[in-house]
């Protein structure tokens, strides 16, 4: 009981100090639902099952005071008033037959759930605060090292770059003159020279390989070069008129004869 | 990738023992936590940084430095009990107001959050101070944008929050999942259309210019 | 502090251990490198720091960060072997020379291949810069030498090369005809760009700019 007694006591002091505080501190507050969470701490109940009547009446007392002092009040702070006088008689009469909107209960229910969460988010905001803290607590590394830049450049080429690289490169090998090989390469004009040359001087079907320049034979570029030349300079010959060629059989040797005798 | 057994011998990763020295060098040469993916392209190619930062973890369980995780990155921290030790390198936190303490933690319980849904639980408008301050602290930035109406910005909590408040991820803060199951941090509407709390006509249209950039 | 009673905490030093602790995270913590004295300032009265330093010194061998002494005092350093971590690298790309690219395809198609023998197909010689380069680049590599007069070096192609070309070998590399088929082959110098009549000096040469970008 005397427990009892004094809790009261401290009560009844704690409420003057703070409606005092109330009303010379009115800056003080973080708007009207903070206000309304200070009032509501009077009541010393769980916020669920706070006396919305209650913290409204105690609520428009202190706007009312506040207006005798001539407290200048924030406009939202007599909205709030305005709203809770409104929710006090909603609450207070039964509801009128076809009444619009929420019931008495529900707003103050919601109310309820504000203040509650306002609450919550201060208590958490508390705990967050209260947390072991970087540099405060805990700390980072006092001598951080230093990244070295070290700035390396990267060719990078594509399987097409190098496509197109050895492409130029073969290209430009078709169009490079034939003066460059002209030692492994027996034109078509040196060809026909030689076999008009030769031509009166052999009597019937001859090889036409025997008609390749000496010099020509062993070297497999070389024979090929000379092979072809006179292949076409005989074709060339037998355009003319000037020989015949035959060929027995698939890859049998090729044979000349001059015509020229004939004639 | 595609490597024959040859292309795959040529690559081999380091063991692990040795991944975790790695590891264990960056973190501590880093006053700031480092992400995995940065370890990755730090150590040579085919290492695992979440295996050794694994191994490193335990390592250092109880000793007067730990490895801490802080959202998707790592970094070494003293013990928070050995604080006492460091009144030379305390840093004196700045001051935060009561509004941005409160602010800040909405934002960390609810993010991301509009400035709009702030206001609706403090019951009170916010001032640009308040974030300004909390998005220099860099303790906050710019989440997405709603897809409600007015596509208002949101706000959430950055790593360098994290780590200050020594979390592992934002799903860890203290209370979390309470105040979730005791639906406080429901946006709850207001029953009818009756705003509360002096709720003015948003303050986001009136100065759009605030939070975009 | 942990403390058992006032008595304890007067003339009892806390167990070796926690003094390794103690000295770890200050000396994580620590901007410069912090001495005996004024760890023994630091630290509960009655501690050893020389011990526990010795203790903590041990610890570290052979880990990815030091205790080391700087001068007469300590400090965690990152182990010298891993001093490349501590290098942030970065890249720039480079679009590779043409002459590089021309002399790597040469042995790309024609491995092993001599100097002489990439000079006789390009049809101007090779600068010198230009084989370093992709030598340096680990995509050559010196082959056999050639059983000819002089027993000249050959250049072939590394799996480096393979591998950034996601070849699997060399002779994946398309050939002539799918060359011509892929109309690459049409791709004709614009003209004038032909060097004619062969060994002029390598335009390598005149221009110490040797990569194109």
């Amino acid at each position: 009981m005397a427990e009892n007694l004094f809790e009261e006591q401290d009560t009844s002091v704690a409420e003057r100090l703070a409606a005092e505080a109330l009303i010379v501190d009115v800056e003080g507050f973080e708007g009207p639902l903070d206000l309304l969470l200070t009032l509501s701490r009077t009541q010393k109940v769980d916020l669920r099952q706070i006396s919305v009547l209650e913290l409204a009446r105690q609520y428009l007392v202190f706007v009312e005071k506040a207006k005798e002092l001539r407290i200048e009040l924030a406009a939202d702070y007599l909205v709030m008033a305005a709203w809770l006088a409104f929710l006090k008689s909603r609450l207070l009469l039964p509801p009128e037959p076809g009444d619009e909107g929420p019931s008495g209960d529900e707003l103050a229910a919601h109310l309820a759930f504000q203040l509650e969460r306002l609450q919550a988010m201060r208590d958490a905001a508390a705990r967050l605060m209260g947390r072991d803290r970087l540099g405060r607590d805990f700390f980072a590394r006092g001598e951080a090292e230093n990244m070295t830049r070290i700035s390396t450049v990267q060719y990078s080429a594509s399987l097409l770059d190098l496509m197109q690289g050895y492409a130029r490169i073969r290209t430009r090998d078709d169009f490079r003159p034939f003066v460059l090989d002209r030692e492994s390469v027996f034109t078509m004009e040196e060809a026909l020279e030689r076999m008009r040359g030769l031509l009166g001087f052999t009597g019937g079907w001859t090889d036409i390989l025997s008609y390749l320049p000496d010099g020509w034979h062993s070297d497999p570029v070389k024979r090929r070069s000379a092979t072809a030349a006179t292949f076409a300079a005989a074709l060339q010959l037998a355009k003319e008129g000037k020989l015949e060629v035959r060929q027995t059989d698939t890859f049998a040797p090729i044979q000349l004869r001059s015509l020229e005798e004939d004639s | 990738m595609p490597q024959d057994s040859a292309a795959d011998s040529l690559f081999e990763a380091p063991p692990l023992a040795e991944q975790e020295r790695m590891v264990e060098a960056v973190l501590f040469a880093s006053a700031t936590p480092v992400t995995v993916r940065d370890l990755e392209v730090r150590m040579p190619h085919g290492c695992d940084p979440g295996a050794a930062l694994e191994h490193l973890r335990k390592r250092y369980e109880g000793r007067g430095v730990h490895v801490v995780r802080v959202g998707d990155a790592w970094a070494i921290r003293t013990a928070p009990d050995l604080g006492f030790l460091m009144q030379k390198e305390t840093t004196e936190a700045r001051k935060l107001s009561r509004a941005a303490i409160e602010t800040l933690a909405i934002i960390a319980y609810h993010q991301p959050v509009t400035r709009a849904e702030i206001e609706e639980i403090r019951g009170v408008s916010v001032s640009r101070g308040t974030i300004d301050q909390l998005l220099e602290m860099e303790w906050i930035r710019l989440g997405r944008r709603k897809m409600t109406p007015g596509r208002p910005v949101t706000f959430v909590v950055t790593p360098q929050f994290l780590d200050h408040f020594g979390l592992e991820s934002a799903r860890d803060l203290p209370g979390l999942k309470e105040l979730r199951a005791a639906g406080l941090l429901e946006n709850r509407p207001p029953p009818g259309a009756v705003p509360l709390g002096g709720h003015e006509p948003d303050e986001d249209e009136d100065q759009p210019e605030l939070f975009e950039d």
